[in-house]
């Protein structure tokens, strides 16, 4: 039986006689090695680890990544409890698209960007607006429709834009977002800059008309964009097979003479790596790359069914069995990061316990944040009908002049 | 007579308006082609045509259509029930460049029988101007080549879907989704609710009002209020919206001289602007009144959402407002 | 002032509009991004802009459109003018359901500062419906969120042009195909025409006839007969469909009393339904008339298109018609 | 030097002593031969030929081909004549999309189908409904716009349909007649009829957003379908390769995971025996088949520019060269055609300009047909808006009623 990853670690730190290793060095160590590990108990060989981690990701990097996923879990778990005990709370099951499972996607192709890097998403948005570091107030005032929230009422929880940050837009469209933004792409392109264009969606969107006219126009013009399918197995309550004759999304890729790339979507660094080579092409004037993440959400399509307060994930769904529910929970992506930071040593149970802590604070502060916050104005829904502001003029009322 | 939910009524005109043939392809993105209704049979399209007979594949709204165009084009007759509002216009092209301009660019010799069931958003809240905007009623009134409906109740589905289905030509058969769970009297036999004719809904001499889909309901409730009040109101809830029933548009306001017309559609080029255009030239003297949902997309918010929307108590504003011209 | 071609007042329009930013991007299916005028250097958008500036990559109008909404979100102006009619449905979809709704649903967050140059078929024999039929201007006035502009002369197309880039909205500019071999006086330096204003093309009290795209050279042809036989027309060109130009219309019927509308497009919900019902609401007691295009395709065969297409005899007639009544 | 198909024959004639052989078993000999014979003058190599004759193919069949192929040709050459010398014709370039050049792609294909198979096309329709037996009479009346020919004048020379020979339709529109072919096979596989449903495009129709989605449900369903890619460099004025990021786009068939074959498109055998197995698969509910066919139209797009009076082709247009049409031209499908008639001793040379003889007064007589036929009546504009076939009511007029 080969060593384990701790076991290894101990091995190292040894070889280094009593001197307090780096990570970078007990990796160096690790691979020269060559050892065939042993499986963790997440499931991630500690060799793959040791490739999988590059130069660029610091230990404080690799802290933060872990900080973004635990935020975005416990933001989906926050809104599945008020959802369930507050009778007055100002949102619905109907808007809520949780992400939980599939947080290594968002953090893990995120981390590979800058912040001027665009990013655009679905309906199941949440996690990219926290991986790409966005405001958890502003977000939940959104969902909640509030005057202060991300588009202030607007576009609750489907429509969200934060420039600033490089979150472009979330849609509620399958389809479409990847098209807009090969469109993003060429100008980028065109303005010169080394941005490169990011579409994130799911194994729903492959059958859309969309998904041909951007890969095929992106690989022709060789832009730079980043085509994520998140293959959660599941479009709303049909199997993935159901529309896909191809077991594999990125295979469809060799259609178009552009790289197809399969990633486990539940660790973060192969995620990371995946797409830290795409976008070095992408930044490079060589073109598109697709990147399907095999992943899994938690909960259903949008979150109602089978939720229960103070627990994750929704189980009794009539199109899944709850075994196979369990069964992703097992290689749970944020367990996985949480295992290899401890592992790594770079933080203690007791530090990771408090990050924890600091999600859930710091999320429900946003939640409390978007409940204080004022509805919109009623006559507003005249107005951002075009970019001046002022509204256009009321039809629904018989006492309104013509013009 | 029995009584019987939306879907399961229009299901029952399917497949009476079939008839016996099994040359039938149903398609649809949201269900199996099953419907059921307690004390009725499930319809399983299945059962009763065989395993191709429906066609459920993901997410893929052209593809239905293609399908029911298609498969139309040999003789089939078809039905694309695709449910998905927000890709209604990613189906337009099949549906007005393709399938409704066939028949007559072929001299005659292509014939579609099939029929679009076009969802039209139920303007929820919490989801916002994709999702919910009311707004295809315009676009297909405009097609030429095609014939366009909007039932309103579980016995109008039923009744054109078999006149569609009967027509031979392709349809537009508009489904406002805020109506599916609209339970009503529907016959057991087959019959026809006769495509170009709009239902009265209401006698009366003082005023006409005139809706159709998620209009209807606000323009009946109204109503009600005003006969309360004495009122005596003819509500007209136009059912086809190509070819327009003229004649009973016209004939209702050389009788009342006024015409209050109520759109859930954007108020630009909502069907209700036809209607007053067709009555002005037939009716000198008449007073008119539009009220319809402003020119702007639906939000997300209640509030917004709802200061837009036409509700009843705009009717029985605008009603009152021309009554006093 | 200098007489300018079609093509060539449009480019100067957008090298005009675009201003001195090189954050610009312009996509289309026939050209090459350049347009000639005797005693004009010809207008290069690849000199001018750069090499990416310019996308032409083959029969693809869905992805023209997407470049135009999608680069237009991170802030650049784009100009999609794909040209190609028959593709105008395949584009709806990203038009109507993406950029006419973005800026609403983000609350402010998002625009979308694209000219959409759809075209209209110029109606040409040989051709029939699918490349010859003039449809597309009730698709776009009915969108709330984008505006909707159809210039008739080279002046308005520049000055439209310049005015939509500007905007920072989503403009859809029709261009009636049987116009590009137009020429006309256009100034050289910068100029707006106003969004959202009707041109009236000539001043009168006995009638008022309104049209736009290309039922405006019909309504000109006819009105100068009428005014030769001493009938004082006003004759209004709508240039903006949407946000329509209500006050000039109302207006100028409270004056004249009778209102002709005259359509290129299908009747049924064609523009003039529009103008009626909004001067109807508002001008008790005037007078009706509209003809259009029939609801019916466009067919090949000269004889066919003919008989439907309307022309200045068809508007003569129906102003006479009008006027005796 | 290896023997000519010629020499090869009279080898095999001889070793038959002297009796007459049929071509059959002279096939047979010179494949067991298994000398890779010369390349004949049309570019062929005859144990190539060998192996694609397939015993299904009588020598009438093959004459049969050929006839057809004659047809197509003469029919466009005559109109080019016509248009160029006849001021009171009543037709125009733009309406007349030439097919000369890719005769052998339409007549190989529909070989291989039933007449009770259904193919659609596009404006270059004119080749598959010779191909399938259409009419001439009424194809030239139907371009001519008269109330005897195809569609009696609605819709000129794009929107053909004879459901009796199995064309359903023709069409202006790039893209989308290969979706509705494959709702068409979807129809067929409901009615569970044998039949296959075939499209015929170019180059051009590649970008379009249906070819995905046709493609993509047809191998999801297996359904009964071909796709025919007639690859002839240039869709409008535009090399193939400004909106082809593959160099063949029988690649993009990986995508799909279904059959995608390139093949010889002047070469009728070859891309008659491509057919025969895609139609096979088809047939056996094995699923869809795209062929790319390289190929070359002698005109230009529409026919109109760089046309002379009984000369074939068009020259002198700005975006292709010269030579490049008489490069192609070297290699004519109809000369390949009727040499391999004539080297396997089917028909003489007599025999073979008979058949051109014929094939042109059958065009002529066609074109006088059309000549002689009546224009539609003008009030008919009204008609064939619903297939109850009665008029809608007339709105240009001020008298007419409004009910
Ligand atoms: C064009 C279109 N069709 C249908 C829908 C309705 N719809 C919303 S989400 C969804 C399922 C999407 O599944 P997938 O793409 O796998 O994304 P996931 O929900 O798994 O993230 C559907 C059918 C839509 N929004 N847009
Ligand atoms: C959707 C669409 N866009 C544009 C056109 C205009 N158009 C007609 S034919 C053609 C070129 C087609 O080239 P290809 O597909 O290669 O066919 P070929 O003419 O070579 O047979 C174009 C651009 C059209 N008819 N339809
Ligand atoms: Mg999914
Ligand atoms: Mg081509």
């Amino acid at each position: 039986m080969s060593p384990t990853l701790d076991e290894a670690a101990v091995a190292v730190e040894k070889s280094a006689s009593g001197k307090s290793v780096s990570r970078r060095s007990f990796l160096k160590g690790m691979a020269a090695t060559g050892v065939g590990m042993s499986v963790l108990a997440t499931g991630l060989k500690s060799v793959a680890h040791a490739q999988q981690l590059t130069p660029d990701l610091t230990d404080a990097k690799l802290v933060d990544m872990y900080a973004k996923m635990l935020r975005m879990r416990w933001w989906d778990r926050t809104y599945g409890d008020i959802l369930l005990t507050d009778q007055n709370f100002r949102s619905w099951a109907h808007i809520w698209y949780p992400y939980a499972g599939q947080e290594a996607v968002a953090v893990g192709v995120t981390t590979a960007l800058n912040q001027d890097d665009w990013i655009a998403t679905t309906w199941r948005g949440a996690g990219h607006m926290i991986a790409k570091g966005g405001d958890l107030k502003k977000m939940t005032a959104g969902i909640t429709m509030k005057a202060t929230g991300l588009n202030g009422g607007y576009g609750a929880s489907m429509h969200w834009t934060d420039k600033s940050i490089g979150y472009l837009f979330s849609t509620g469209i399958v389809g479409p977002n990847v098209v807009l933004m090969a469109g993003v792409a060429a100008g980028i392109k065109q303005r010169g800059t080394k941005q490169v264009a990011v579409a994130f969606a799911s194994d729903g969107a492959h059958a859309s008309p969309y998904f041909h006219v951007a890969l095929n126009e992106a690989a022709l013009l060789k832009l730079p964009l980043l085509y994520i399918i998140e293959n959660n197995l599941y479009a709303g309550g049909a199997y993935y097979k159901v529309q896909n004759h191809l077991d594999d999304i990125a295979t469809s890729a060799k259609g178009y003479d552009i790289p197809g790339v399969v990633v486990d979507g539940q660790n973060v660094l192969a995620v990371f790596n995946a797409a830290k080579t795409a976008v070095a092409r992408a930044r490079a004037g060589d073109g598109p790359t697709l990147i399907e993440a095999k992943t899994y959400r938690y909960y259903g399509h949008s979150g109602g069914a089978g939720v229960k307060v103070g627990r994750m994930g929704s189980f009794g769904l009539a199109y899944r069995p709850d075994r196979e529910v369990l069964a992703w929970m097992a290689r749970d992506p944020v367990e996985i990061q949480k295992t290899l930071l401890l592992n790594l040593g770079i933080i203690t149970e007791a530090k990771a316990e408090e990050m924890v802590q600091a999600a859930k604070a710091e999320v429900a502060e946003a939640f409390k944040f978007a409940a204080d916050s004022p509805v919109p104005k009623a006559a507003d829904a005249l107005r951002h009908v075009y970019s001046s502001g002022g509204p256009v003029a009321a039809r629904q009322f018989a006492n309104t002049k013509l013009f | 007579m029995p009584v019987k939910g939306w879907t399961y009524a229009k299901f029952e005109g399917i497949v009476q308006g079939v008839g016996d043939s099994k040359d039938f392809l149903y398609t649809s993105e949201g269900g199996a082609g099953t419907a059921s209704w307690q004390g009725y049979p499930t319809i399983d399209f299945k059962k009763l045509y065989g395993p191709n007979s429906v066609i459920v594949t993901g997410i893929d709204e052209m593809w239905y259509t293609a399908v029911g165009v298609g498969a139309a084009l040999i003789g089939l007759k078809t039905v694309v029930d695709h449910g998905m509002y927000m890709a209604n216009a990613l189906t337009f092209d099949l549906i007005h460049q393709q399938a409704s301009k066939l028949h007559f660019m072929h001299g005659g010799d292509l014939t579609v029988p099939a029929v679009f069931v076009q969802s039209i958003a139920a303007q929820e809240k919490g989801l916002a101007g994709q999702h919910a905007e009311y707004e295809e009623d315009s676009w297909y009134m405009h097609s030429a080549g095609l014939k366009t409906v909007i039932p309103t109740t579980p016995y109008d589905m039923k009744g054109l879907m078999i006149a569609a289905l009967r027509s031979g030509d392709p349809v537009v058969l508009l489904e406002y989704a805020g109506f599916r769970g609209l339970s009503g009297e529907v016959p057991d036999e087959a019959y026809e609710v006769q495509i170009g004719k709009a239902a009265v809904r209401s006698r009366g001499n003082d005023i006409t009002i005139v809706s159709s889909g998620n209009g209807t309901p606000q323009m009946l409730a109204a109503a009600d209020r005003l006969k309360k009040e004495g009122v005596s109101v003819e509500a007209i809830d136009l059912l086809t919206l190509h070819p327009l029933d003229t004649e009973t548009l016209v004939k209702s306001v050389q009788k009342t001289k006024r015409l209050l017309t109520v759109d859930q559609s954007k108020y630009t080029l909502a069907p209700g602007a036809e209607v007053v255009a067709r009555v002005a030239e037939a009716v000198p003297g008449a007073k008119f009144k539009r009220i319809a949902f402003p020119d702007a997309p639906v939000a997300a918010a209640p509030e917004l959402l709802e200061y837009n929307r036409i509700n009843p108590e705009h009717v029985y504003q605008a009603a009152k407002w021309l009554l006093a011209k």
